[in-house]
């Protein structure tokens, strides 16, 4: 991808659909991290961020920290949000595309649920019924 | 108390299921009874009202009661019974609508 | 042969989408208080539902990107997340609305006290998303849809005295007797039943659902183009029978019962049971898509995996979210709140969200980058932009009605 | 090797070499070099609306009466280069006047 024009990441990469290695959602992008280099000069993007926690801070005011202290009660074990680094994106657009599959981070509540509620009842590992 | 009236008529002539028309003509008892209950509660504002009040209070009562009966007379089945109830209500409703008319 | 089954199959769908709880009663109650005059909110409301239906359903077809997930990227996470949770109240009401619905259509049919219902009502629907493929479960409450037309039926055999029902359809105002401003709420109340934001929630959906790709735009289309107006036809009838038969009577809705009473006194014990029917279609059907809804929503602006056609174990928490909904729901309606007061409610506050998803879609509706040439044309825009003025005074005036005319006294 | 997150850059208050305010950082601007690597290449700024996001790049063409309003909503807009950025901490300093930045026309999205 060896496209050169800026783009803005509040259009182009925040609040996107992040699509896994195997084409399976993987929530949104909630953040991105910035690293400066000590040689000085611009910051790089170096991660996507993604978790409900990382929502926290972009809901700026009194409905943030609600929503961050609500997440840290929920899940205490769990203080950082999930993070894939820059690398692993082969494409921001029309959704994060990456190459390899989400962080196991990303998909706890899934798993979690998945096991101890949803596949609990009787039915839940029936086959994909492709709209028929 | 319109509905009960139609109620009335579709069970003489046996044009509804009688669990609809119970369902119906209990709902309709319902709503009656709970205006009837709250008219009566209300203060009347001055002496001038009173009077209509002790006109509309039994009026309101006896409607309450007829389509009470109308509804047992559904829920059997017994037409003498449901026209007799559809009499009543219709005197009740002409009452009302009598002093309806003298008031506005 | 099977491209004419499932466009009739869509188009029974789109009819039986179409009529939920919230019209059935919006239009009974309109016609028995205000005769034909609210007549006109009708078709101002299916064409206002059919133009931001096929927008947002053209453009989760091109882009393949659902409406909550636009709506997060257009307006950022804050205000995407308002807007979530402000329509996700809406259409929990409209679901325990309609769950309400089922069970007051269950009561006609049994005598067994609605509450009663409620709980099977609820599982009902729920198990049918859980278990039924998608167009089977279109398939049913689209096909039982179609009863409703005993009301269109009734109409003709009441025989009327159409000179007067054209006179008042086109009187734009109310009664003589009767208020402008609760006029105006039951305006808004048909308006708001017809521009559901779950319709459009759903169709789009639904149509990623389906794997639906850009050649399918076209039946997309018929079915939304025929399906609305004729579900706009029946809630017109509804609305008929309630101006002829229960207006002249005085006779006020309040109950679901009542709203039959025309297809009773018209064509007797059959017209009645197709009458009992068609409510239990619209509001099973209604309350599968709602439920559905309530689900997308939350799971789209997340990011989750989403849609009933996945395994729910690989879309845990899609499935979890609407089961959350479907209890919360039945919660609602056992606390004996009355049913038609909450489909009145539920409405009203549709109404006020309308304009929050129906404006990033508009938005997203006209940028090249996503849609190229199948941007909206120039008739399309300016019909748009005239529905969201409309719908955003629709939006600002909803509650203050409500609150005013006390739901309509 | 400091790190921040975007969320804290945005909303930072930007003012510029005179003191004057130039309203908040609204976005970051990267583009990604021949090392395949996003560098920063500027930040947008100028006052809060919900709009600034609505109108992203050139692909969007509302209808002609939102063209305006949507403009119009976002006529605050200023593109700050990275080279003209004194200090990029709390708040940010720019090194020009705030007359002489322009609104970044940049490609908004599409394609990248």
């Amino acid at each position: 991808m060896e496209e050169q024009t800026p783009f803005r990441i509040g259009f182009v990469v925040l609040d996107r659909q992040i699509i896994d290695g195997d084409g399976r959602p993987a929530g949104k992008v909630d953040d991105v991290e910035l690293t400066w280099e000590e040689g000085g000069g611009p910051p790089v993007m170096s991660a996507l961020l993604t978790d409900s926690a990382a929502l926290g801070p972009r809901i700026s005011g009194r409905a943030g920290r609600l929503w961050r202290s609500a997440m840290r009660r929920l899940r205490p074990s769990v203080s950082e949000p999930a993070r894939i680094a820059v690398e692993d994106v082969a494409a921001f657009s029309p959704s994060t595309r990456l190459t390899t599959a989400a962080p196991e981070q990303a998909n706890l509540a899934e798993a979690w649920l998945r096991d101890h509620v949803i596949g609990r009842i009787p039915g839940a590992r029936r086959g994909d019924d492709a709209g028929e | 108390m319109g509905t009960g009236l139609f109620v009335a008529d579709l069970a003489e002539a046996d044009r509804a299921p009688g669990v609809y028309l119970d369902v119906t003509a209990t709902h309709a008892e319902e709503r009656a009874r709970s205006i009837a209950a709250s008219f009566a509660s209300l203060h009347p504002p001055g002496p001038a009202s009173d009077e209509l009040r002790a006109q509309l209070v039994p009026l309101a009562s006896d409607a309450v009661e007829e389509l009470a009966s109308l509804r047992i007379a559904v829920r059997r089945g017994d037409t003498a019974a449901v026209r007799d109830a559809e009499r009543g209500l219709r005197a009740a409703a002409d009452g009302l609508g009598s002093v309806r008319g003298s008031t506005v | 042969m099977k491209r004419l089954l499932s466009f009739t199959l869509g188009f029974l769908a789109a009819i039986g989408g179409f009529l939920d709880v919230g019209d059935l009663v919006a239009n009974s109650v309109s016609g028995a208080r205000f005769g034909m005059s609210l007549a006109w909110a009708v078709p101002v409301g299916v064409v206002g539902v059919m133009l931001f239906t096929e927008m947002s359903t053209r453009v989760t077809v091109v882009t393949g990107r659902s409406t909550f997930d636009l709506v997060r990227e257009r307006l950022g996470a804050r205000a995407g997340l308002v807007n979530l949770l402000a329509c996700y109240l809406a259409t929990l009401l409209t679901l325990a609305a309609n769950i309400g619905g089922i069970a007051l259509a269950l009561e006609l049919a049994s005598s067994i006290h609605y509450l009663l219902w409620v709980p099977v009502a609820a599982f009902l629907s729920w198990f049918v998303i859980w278990r039924v493929p998608f167009q089977g479960m279109e398939r049913t409450y689209g096909l039982l849809g179609v009863a409703l037309i005993v009301f269109s039926v009734a109409v003709w055999r009441l025989g009327p005295d159409w000179g007067a029902l054209l006179d008042s359809a086109t009187s734009f105002a109310p009664p003589p007797t009767e208020p402008w401003p609760t006029w105006w709420f039951y305006a808004v109340l048909v308006l708001g039943a017809a521009m559901t934001p779950y319709t459009v929630l759903f169709f789009s959906s639904s149509a990623v659902e389906e794997g639906w790709t850009a050649e399918d735009l076209r039946e997309a289309r018929t079915n939304i183009f025929i399906g609305f107006p004729f579900g706009g036809f029946l809630a017109l009838s509804i609305m008929a029978c309630a101006a002829i038969l229960l207006h002249p009577a005085g006779v006020n809705v309040h109950e679901l019962d009542q709203v039959a009473l025309p297809a009773a006194v018209a064509l007797g014990k059959v017209g009645l049971i197709l009458a009992v029917i068609g409510f239990f279609a619209s509001t099973f059907g209604a309350s599968l898509e709602v439920g559905l809804a309530a689900g997308y929503s939350i799971a789209q602006y997340f990011g989750w995996t989403w849609g009933k056609t996945t395994a729910p174990v690989r879309a845990a928490r899609f499935h979890t979210v609407t089961l959350l909904g479907f209890v919360a729901a039945t919660a609602l309606i056992l606390t004996t709140v009355d049913p038609i007061k909450v489909t009145e409610v539920s409405v009203i506050l549709s109404a006020t969200t309308l304009p929050l998803t129906y404006l990033p879609v508009l938005v997203v509706a006209n940028d090249r980058g996503y849609l190229g040439s199948l941007v909206n044309g120039r008739a399309t825009n300016i019909l748009a932009s005239l529905y969201l003025v409309f719908m955003l005074a629709l939006a600002l005036a909803a509650i203050p009605l409500l609150v005013f005319t006390k739901g309509g006294q | 090797m400091a790190t921040t997150l975007v969320s804290d850059l945005i909303g930072r208050p930007a003012l510029d070499r005179d003191g004057r305010s130039l309203g908040t950082v609204q976005d970051v601007v990267v583009r990604r070099t021949r090392e395949g690597r996003y560098e920063v290449v500027g930040l947008v700024v100028g006052r809060h609306t919900v709009a600034g996001r609505f109108g992203y790049g050139g692909t969007l063409e509302p209808p002609t009466p939102w063209h305006r309003v949507l403009r119009w909503m976002r006529r605050h807009e200023r593109y700050l280069a990275w080279e003209d950025i004194a200090d990029p901490a709390d708040p940010v300093r720019a090194r020009v006047a705030s007359t002489d930045l322009r609104a970044w026309r940049g490609h908004g999205h599409g394609r990248v």
